[in-house]
């Protein structure tokens, strides 16, 4: 167990919506479990609406969990001292999806890149200048940027800007929430080689988080693949995109628009559904094109089929082996 | 269902808070009404058989609670000055500035649509700059001042204006309209402002909105999306200004009931407090209040049902 | 009174509240300037000729009760002067008229007074008045029966009995020179409960419609018992509290009477009005508080009567229309008036200087004037006065505070340092002048001087006219050489009516009489 | 095939302080009937200014300088005001990115299917009303009657954008601009949503013009597809040709900067720099900033575009070097 | 265009009152409370450049002086309830729950009391003067300071770069003060320049009604109660403080305008 640094249990989030005379529990992520090992990428995907942001959010601690545990390094989050609890802002970091919204546009950029410094009380002035001025070489930019204002620069820049204010604390994990699907495919690379290049530098475990299954792909090591608040299939790679198990995953990997694409998509019925009436048994059942009776009423469980890849569908242990 | 439940309580708790406050502050302010009613020469004896007759004797919670359990059931007492009941008192003025204030809105509305949607329409050009100067001004001139000036113009010289002469509109509708279409316009003037500028505000910011591009795309005529698509949800947020505004509208009634003379709420009420009528006060006070929160409530209700963006929420 | 031309702004209600028991009492007012009325009852045109039309009267308040028993504001019993009637009746000259008693006689105790009843009085109802009527409403006011008077002024009654149906005898508990005055109170039938909706009463004109906040209506009452008065058929009393609006209903025709019109109104008006002034029976004055330093010192007092230069004022802010005073007595009780005083202290900067330094401000001081914003007359009297102190080196502050306010602070509180006031007169000067009593109630100027008193004490019982007048003189004298504040005027009331109307009568006291008013052409 | 729509040499110009900038410039496409015609292109590229000219539906600000847009053989600029409001929507209709803010958010669903209806047929709102519904049962609206009297933000993004698409088909134009009609959209949701635009063309022959930054969707949808790039075409060419003989080094680098499986583990090739801004733009190539091969030629004069191969054209002075192409192809492998 | 007018326009009158108000104190062409019966009412003429008051004193004098007034009034109401609005609002924002509801129904109770009313008791209460003047304004305009610092902080508090702030273990001071409150600033000064110019609208009402400022301190509302009787005999003096006014609070709302056009980037 050397090499997990975060373990998930059975984490719970619940949006409350206060109403006058009660309070209406709207679940965005149930019961999930997961584990990330050091220096790897997890991959989430999912659909709008799928609590995939929440997770990451929950995991980045943005959010506090309605049940469950997470453990950091071993430690369970919430029995940590408030001295822990600073450390740990350090060690796990978030990378917004809107860098533009997610930087006071009031700061300089040396001032963005530097604060989190300042709250964390850590070097003096003269070396946050230096270290300040390291990161902006890291991340490709010039040092005449130390004095630009958020609005002055690119989508790509800003989110440069983004990651280098993550990266200034030295932390072990990056959550990144859809890091680059604001960008375009030109810019996208860039700052998808900007993050290789850095995880592996700094052996950083991230948490990829985004609806481009191409994106996704090519960044991650695991996937993980959500659907209205649970993980519906968890795999490698590979075994992921080449058999995947789920009807939900292989309607998303076939749902991909590419030249000379490999016969008819596997299209759902419907949408998603509202967090507000989640469907009895398989969330998926209304949708899904195989579904049989035991899907209306029995909730699957994720189960590992093959090796290193779980899927919560009834139809998994008939088609998977 | 549940908004609108959530609104009232919240409403009735502001209500509360109005009541409290304006027990407690009418019973600051020195100057008691009993000496007042008597004058200057009244013995001690006689202030004190007149308190006691008043049900002034009592403690301040006492007080408070008799009248506020009065309110309970729209029953405010009676007017320490008038020995009248606050309420028929209240009724036999409301005529008066609701007219005032209703004819403020129409002349406001029928006023200001138009003008915002040939600002908006026209932004930048020379309309829209007359219009903006226009409304500036509106907006600088103090209400009192421009009563006084149109008195000038139209009564002093045009001889257009009968101050004094209103009458209930049972009586003499056309005598009625005439005595108040001035100072109606002396209040709407400054509502008219502010209401061009929100209209046009929102409408330059609707003519962005992508629905209308559509519009345009489904070979609609210009004037069809700007009545039918544009203004309606220009509206929407407009009417909560306008809804926000009629607490000002009542206020300004207030002075101008003054300037021109007429019978109204605003006048009855600044007697009252120079006599230290509590009850009469008290109770116009709280009328105001429980207009301005229901017409707020109402509002914020109906812009519920207009807006269909947030019906749902 | 009080009520004095508050010129412009609408809180007029609260002005007419500082009027009390206002009492008719019979005196010397002597108003030259109301004969125009005599010279036009003797024209040309014939009393036929007179009769018929009906006059817009503004009033600035609404009425308080139309029962008469009730009314406690002056702005009612100005309008009911035309409705009800007492057993004697002002006139314009101050003196007392019989009324609905043809004749009366004070027993030589002074405790007695038998009145005896005109024939032929009738109600507005139709119902012939007897003497029952005269004692009901009295013993009302007086309290007989239930122990507490209504009226400070019947207080001292003790029993009212009635011998015949033409005989009313008042017997009192003390002797009392000012009591006289006060069976100028209003007679209503006996019994009658409705006096609070549909007034009646004797007078020359019978009660209509009351609108609330909008108007009183009379019309002529045919079987008045003066033959041929009055001569309107209807006059319409219209409450106007706005100034300016009312100013503007006189030009535009609405109103065709506007008692108490500010003096710059007047002047601005075209042809076809007319206006008459004449002193109103109000004593203004800067009122120390005789009790705080450093108005406690009688040299500081003097010098800031030395230091006030009344003419300015009157110029400045009465625009001339105002007669200088030196006491606390209006000219206008010319009977009583001490004309020595005016000039008591001409200005005089370097006396009131010298003065000063005599009482240890060398440097001057600084003090608060308190004065009731609604009345901006005196806020610029007040205003005036802060200039002319700053050349003996005294800065003094206003502070206007609202009626209520300052009733309570100044009036009843008397925690205040000066004020600047219209005291109200009365048509008996003892009434007035009783304030400066050291024990008076209403002795808001903590004045004391046991000379006064004693002087005082007496004119209150003395029946002999001239002893009392004696007395009266030296009242007013002490109040002056004591300095108990700075007397300025008796400012002078405007009535403006359109030049058609004819036999408008201005009275010392606040009545609107509509019994002599005729039109010039009536429809 | 024969030509729908032709777009000749068309520049645009925005008014920005007194200063005249060129957002689109010497732009020319050749539509066909029938056929699904892609223009791709990164943000800011002018991709929808182009489409919104079509039907002057662009911003105030921006004139159409010169060049003329002919549709059906007519000249879409010579138009009267009138005569173009009559062509909107029956002739030519629109499909728009972010179906939720395009469709008004007061009116219902119905409401404003109708009123396309009735601004081009002369028939009561009953009979328009039956048209409606057929129309959204079409697009795969469920429950048509019930939807019909629903606002907007009561419906999902999919299917807002099924009712955007019903109302642009409403009037059975023959030509459909689609710009970027599933950006806002989740991947299955997309999928559908193409679908059904494959749908209609198959069954109404309409042709349409799809705009999008997704080379995926391109490739997925069309039959030629023109790359913009800083409001200028530099290739066209049917969609084999683009996606397996990409020849201008934009398209190249673009298609290589996509993350696609074959390329994990490998760092992906990126495009140096940025899109310049309108303020930026100078003359010559406006690649030229950005472009690996680019010589002092490319920074003063304009390249062309010049026919590399059948239906292909090119605008790059480096399209007829074989020999470039294949250094460029070595220079990120 | 309408941008810089407005903000131009505004910013001409504002320098023009501020130049006014500085010159004021250096220097009146007549003392201003001097008195002299005998100039009463004197028309304009090269002495008296806007003629004298019922009084014989000088307009112009007094209209400067007025400048004065206005200015503390405006300045100190301003400040006043911008204090107050920060606290309220940025409580009620930040924090929100039970504490925004209750101190918004309190706000909301302030505003269901028509304004001049409120003033009017204040007044009151506690005897009128140039102090107390200040603070019943000062309160008047709370609600608008608290309310828009409030949707300022509800806008901000959502923002990403303040939810980013939280993560990095910013403290709420530091939040509050560091991250949202500059962020709200372009709001909070158009509200500022708006209630500038109420305040000094309010503190005319108040005076015209006699209850403001006392005098002989010369404050146009004031002058324009003194002036009304004397509106046929005398109209430069019941002109002259209208239009100071009138100026006044033009001048300030264009300038609050122009401020938020200047920050408007959607136009």
């Amino acid at each position: 167990m050397q090499n997990l640094l975060v373990e998930v249990e059975n984490l719970k989030k619940n949006y409350t919506h206060r109403k006058l005379y009660k309070i209406q529990e709207l679940p965005a992520v149930s019961d999930v479990s997961l584990l990330l090992r050091k220096g790897e990428t997890l991959g989430l995907v999912g659909e709008s609406g799928s609590g995939k942001s929440t997770l990451g959010q929950l995991i980045g601690q943005l959010l506090d969990p309605t049940e469950g545990i997470v453990l950091f390094e071993g430690q369970a989050i919430e029995d940590m001292t408030s001295q822990q609890r600073k450390r740990l802002k350090k060690d796990i970091q978030y990378v917004f999806q809107d860098a533009y919204s997610s930087l006071n546009p009031r700061h300089k950029v040396s001032k963005l890149i530097e604060e989190p410094l300042i709250i964390q009380k850590i070097g003096t002035p003269a070396e946050r200048k230096e270290w300040v001025n390291d990161m902006l070489n890291e991340i490709g930019l010039d040092k005449s940027y130390r004095d630009a204002y958020i609005h002055e620069l690119s989508g790509g820049q800003r989110q440069r800007i983004g990651i280098a204010r993550a990266l200034i604390l030295k932390p072990k994990l990056l959550v990144l929430d859809e890091p680059v699907s604001a960008l375009d495919v030109s810019v996208q690379s860039q700052i998808l080689n900007l993050l290789k290049s850095l995880q592996q530098k700094y052996q950083l475990t991230y948490m990829f988080i985004s609806h481009d299954l191409n994106v996704v792909h090519y960044m991650s090591d695991r996937i993980a693949v959500m659907y209205l608040g649970e993980i519906i299939e968890l795999a490698n790679v590979n075994d992921l995109y080449e058999h995947p198990l789920h009807p939900y995953t292989k309607a998303l990997i076939s749902a991909i628009p590419t030249y000379k694409r490999q016969g008819e998509p596997v299209l759902l019925k419907g949408e998603i559904a509202s967090a507000t009436d989640i469907p009895n048994g398989c969330s998926l059942h209304p949708r899904c094109p195989f579904a049989t009776e035991i899907c209306q009423f029995e909730k699957p469980v994720l189960e590992e089929v093959n090796q290193g890849q779980y899927v919560s569908c009834h139809l998994s242990r008939i088609n998977g082996q | 269902m549940d908004y609108v439940l959530k609104k009232t309580v919240s409403s009735l708790f502001t209500l509360f808070v109005v009541i409290v406050l304006v027990f407690l502050a009418f019973r600051i302010i020195p100057g008691n009404p009993a000496n007042i009613i008597l004058g200057v020469e009244a013995t001690p004896a006689q202030v004190e058989e007149l308190e006691q007759k008043l049900g002034l004797d009592q403690t301040l919670f006492e007080q408070f609670i008799h009248w506020f359990k009065g309110v309970l059931v729209l029953d405010f007492g009676e007017s320490l000055r008038f020995s009248e009941p606050v309420l028929s008192l209240i009724h036999e003025r409301m005529g008066v500035t609701f007219s005032l204030a209703f004819m403020a809105i129409v002349i406001t509305i029928f006023v200001s649509i138009p003008l915002g949607i040939i600002a908006a329409n026209y932004k930048g050009k020379f309309l829209d700059v007359l219009i903006s100067i226009g409304t500036q001004i509106g907006l600088a001139i103090p209400s009192f001042w421009m009563g006084i000036i149109l008195i000038m113009i139209f009564g002093l010289m045009l001889h257009l204006i009968s101050v004094g002469g209103y009458v209930p509109w049972s009586e003499n509708p056309l005598r009625a309209f005439k005595a108040l279409l001035f100072p109606a316009t002396a209040i709407a003037i400054p509502q008219i402002a502010i209401l061009v500028r929100y209209l046009r505000t929102t409408m330059i910011e609707q003519l962005n909105f992508d629905y209308v591009r559509t519009a345009k795309s489904k070979g609609l005529k210009d004037s069809t999306i700007l009545l039918k698509h544009v203004l309606k949800n220009a509206l929407i947020p407009v009417i909560t200004i306008a809804g926000l505004n009629f607490g000002a509208i009542l206020a300004g009634s207030l002075v101008i009931e003054q300037v021109y003379a007429l019978p109204g709420f605003g006048r009855m009420l600044i007697t009252a407090i120079g006599d230290r009528d509590f009850p009469l006060v008290q109770g116009m006070v709280v009328m105001i209040a429980i207009i301005a929160i229901t017409v707020n409530l109402l509002v914020d209700i109906s812009y519920r049902y207009l807006d269909p963006k947030i019906k749902l929420k | 009174m009080t009520t004095f031309n508050v010129k412009r702004k609408p809180w007029l209600l609260a002005i007419l509240l500082l009027t009390v028991n206002l009492l008719l009492l019979s005196a010397c007012g002597s108003s030259n300037k109301a004969d125009e009325s005599e010279k036009d009852r003797k024209g040309t045109q014939t009393e036929k000729s007179k009769t018929g039309g009906s006059v817009v009267v503004a009033i600035p308040q609404d009425l308080d009760y139309l029962d008469p028993n009730l009314a406690e504001a002056a702005g009612t019993r100005e309008v009911m002067f035309n409705i009800f009637e007492g057993l004697l009746k002002a006139n314009t000259e101050g003196g007392l008229d019989p009324a609905i008693a043809e004749s009366y006689d004070i027993s030589d105790d002074g405790l007695t007074y038998t009145f005896t009843i005109r024939d032929g009085v009738k109600f507005h109802n139709g119902q012939t008045l007897t003497s029952k009527d005269v004692a009901y409403s009295y013993a009302k006011l007086a309290g007989l029966k239930t122990g507490k008077p209504l009226s400070s002024s019947f207080a001292n009654v003790k029993k009212i009995e009635t011998p015949d149906d033409k005989t009313v005898v008042i017997q009192l508990k003390e002797k009392e020179a000012a009591f006289i005055t006060a069976v100028t109170a209003s007679i209503i039938p006996a019994n009658y409960k409705d006096s609070n909706k549909t007034p009646i009463g004797t007078g020359p004109f019978k009660f209509v419609e009351y609108k609330k906040g909008q108007s009183l209506i009379v019309e002529k009452n045919k079987d008045y018992y003066v033959k041929g008065i009055p001569y309107l058929d209807k006059v319409e009393f219209r409450i106007v509290p706005d100034q300016e609006a009312a100013f503007l209903a006189l030009q535009s025709g609405e109103i065709d009477i506007y008692p108490r019109i500010a003096t710059e109104k007047a002047e601005q008006l075209a042809t076809g009005f007319k206006t008459i002034s004449n002193e109103q029976n109000l004593v203004q004055l800067l009122a120390f508080n005789n009790k705080v330093k450093p108005f406690n010192h009688i040299k500081v007092r003097q010098a800031i009567n030395y230091a006030v230069n009344k003419d300015e004022i009157i110029k400045g802010v009465a625009l001339g229309k105002g007669t200088k005073i030196g006491s606390n007595l209006s000219p206008v009780l010319s009977k009583y008036y001490n004309n020595e005083l005016e000039d008591l202290y001409p200005t005089d900067t370097e006396k009131a200087k010298k003065f000063l330094k005599e009482a240890g401000y060398p440097n001057g001081f600084e003090f608060t004037i308190t004065v009731p914003s609604v009345y901006p007359f005196h806020v610029d009297t007040a205003q005036v006065i802060v200039n002319q102190l700053e050349k003996i080196g005294v800065k003094a502050k206003i502070e206007s505070v609202e009626w209520g306010v300052w009733l309570e602070r100044v009036y009843n509180g008397r925690d205040y340092e000066t004020t600047i006031i219209g005291l109200d007169g009365k048509l008996d000067p003892f009434e007035i002048l009783s304030r400066y009593i050291s024990t008076a109630d209403n002795n808001f100027l903590n004045f004391k001087d046991p000379k006064l008193d004693k002087v005082l004490s007496n004119a209150k019982v003395e029946i002999d006219e001239n002893k009392r007048i004696t007395d009266i003189k030296e009242a007013q004298k002490i109040i002056a050489e004591d300095a108990a504040g700075v007397f300025i005027m008796d400012p002078h009331t405007n009535v403006t009516f359109k030049d058609t109307i004819k036999g408008y009568k201005t009275y010392p006291i606040y009545v609107q009489d509509l019994s002599s008013v005729y039109l010039d052409h009536p429809q | 095939m024969s030509e729908i729509l032709s777009i000749h040499h068309v520049t645009v110009h925005l008014e920005q302080n007194r200063r005249k900038l060129t957002v689109l410039s010497d732009i020319s496409i050749t539509v066909q009937k029938g056929e699904i015609f892609g223009i791709v292109g990164e943000s800011g590229c002018g991709k929808s200014v182009l489409s919104n000219s079509i039907l002057d539906l662009q911003p105030k600000k921006m004139r159409v300088s010169s060049g003329d847009i002919l549709f059906e053989g007519q000249s879409m600029l010579k138009k009267s005001k009138h005569q173009l409001q009559k062509m909107r929507g029956k002739e030519i209709s629109m499909i728009f990115q972010n179906p939720m803010s395009s469709l008004n958010p007061s009116l219902t669903v119905g409401y404003q299917i109708v009123e396309i209806i009735r601004a081009h047929q002369n028939i009561s709102k009953k009979e328009a009303k039956g048209i409606a519904i057929d129309v959204m049962k079409k697009v795969g609206l469920p429950r048509a009657e019930q939807l019909f009297y629903d606002y907007p933000h009561q419906l999902s993004g999919g299917m807002q954008q099924r009712v955007m698409i019903a109302i642009a088909i409403a009037c059975q134009p023959k030509f459909l601009i689609a710009d970027e009609p599933t950006t806002a959209l989740d991947v299955t949701i997309q999928a559908q949503i193409l679908h059904l635009l494959k749908e209609i063309r198959r069954e109404q022959n309409t042709t349409i013009l799809l705009i999008s930054h997704d080379l995926g969707v391109m490739g997925d949808m069309c039959d030629r597809i023109a790359v913009m790039y800083a409001g200028e075409i530099v290739e066209i060419g049917t969609t084999a040709q683009i996606f397996e003989n990409p020849s201008h080094p934009y398209t190249k680098g673009l298609m290589e900067s996509i993350p696609t499986p074959d390329k994990k583990g490998n760092p992906l090739y990126s495009i140096p720099g940025n899109v310049p801004s309108l303020q930026e733009r100078m003359g010559g190539c406006p690649f030229a900033s950005r472009c690996h091969l680019a010589i002092d030629m490319c920074f003063t004069s304009k390249p062309q575009l010049k026919k590399v191969a059948k239906a292909h054209d090119v605008s790059c002075f480096f399209s007829e070097m074989e020999e470039v192409s294949f250094e460029y192809a070595k220079s990120f492998s | 265009m309408l941008k810089k007018f407005n903000l131009v326009t505004g910013g001409a009158i504002v320098l023009f009152l501020i130049l006014v108000f500085i010159v004021s104190f250096f220097y009146v062409p007549h003392n201003v409370n001097q008195m002299n019966i005998e100039n009463r009412l004197i028309a304009p003429n090269h002495n008296y450049l806007l003629g004298t008051d019922n009084f014989g004193r000088d307009v112009l004098s007094r209209i400067m002086k007025g400048t004065q007034t206005a200015f503390i009034v405006g300045g100190g109401s301003v400040i006043i309830g911008l204090l107050f609005g920060i606290l309220i609002g940025t409580t009620a924002g930040y924090f929100g729950g039970w504490m925004d509801e209750l101190l918004m129904r309190m706000i909301d109770a302030l505003l269901a009391f028509p304004g001049i009313l409120l003033a009017l008791i204040l007044v009151t209460i506690f005897q009128p003067n140039i102090e107390v003047t200040v603070i019943a304004i000062g309160i008047m305009t709370i609600p608008s300071f608290s309310r828009v610092i409030r949707s300022g902080f509800i806008k901000c508090k959502q923002m990403d770069f303040v939810r980013a702030a939280r993560n990095f273990g910013s403290s709420h001071l530091r939040i509050i003060f560091h991250h949202i409150l500059p962020n709200t600033v372009s709001s909070i000064i158009v509200t500022a320049s708006l209630s500038f110019s109420t305040a000094i609208l309010v503190e005319a009402a108040l005076s015209y009604l006699g209850l403001g400022i006392q005098p002989p301190d010369p404050s146009w509302g004031r002058m324009l109660n003194e002036a009304q009787g004397f509106a046929k005999l005398a109209p430069w003096y019941t002109l002259a403080p209208g239009f100071m006014l009138t100026l006044t609070i033009l001048g300030f709302n264009l300038l609050g305008d122009g401020i938020r056009d200047l920050h408007d980037f959607s136009e």
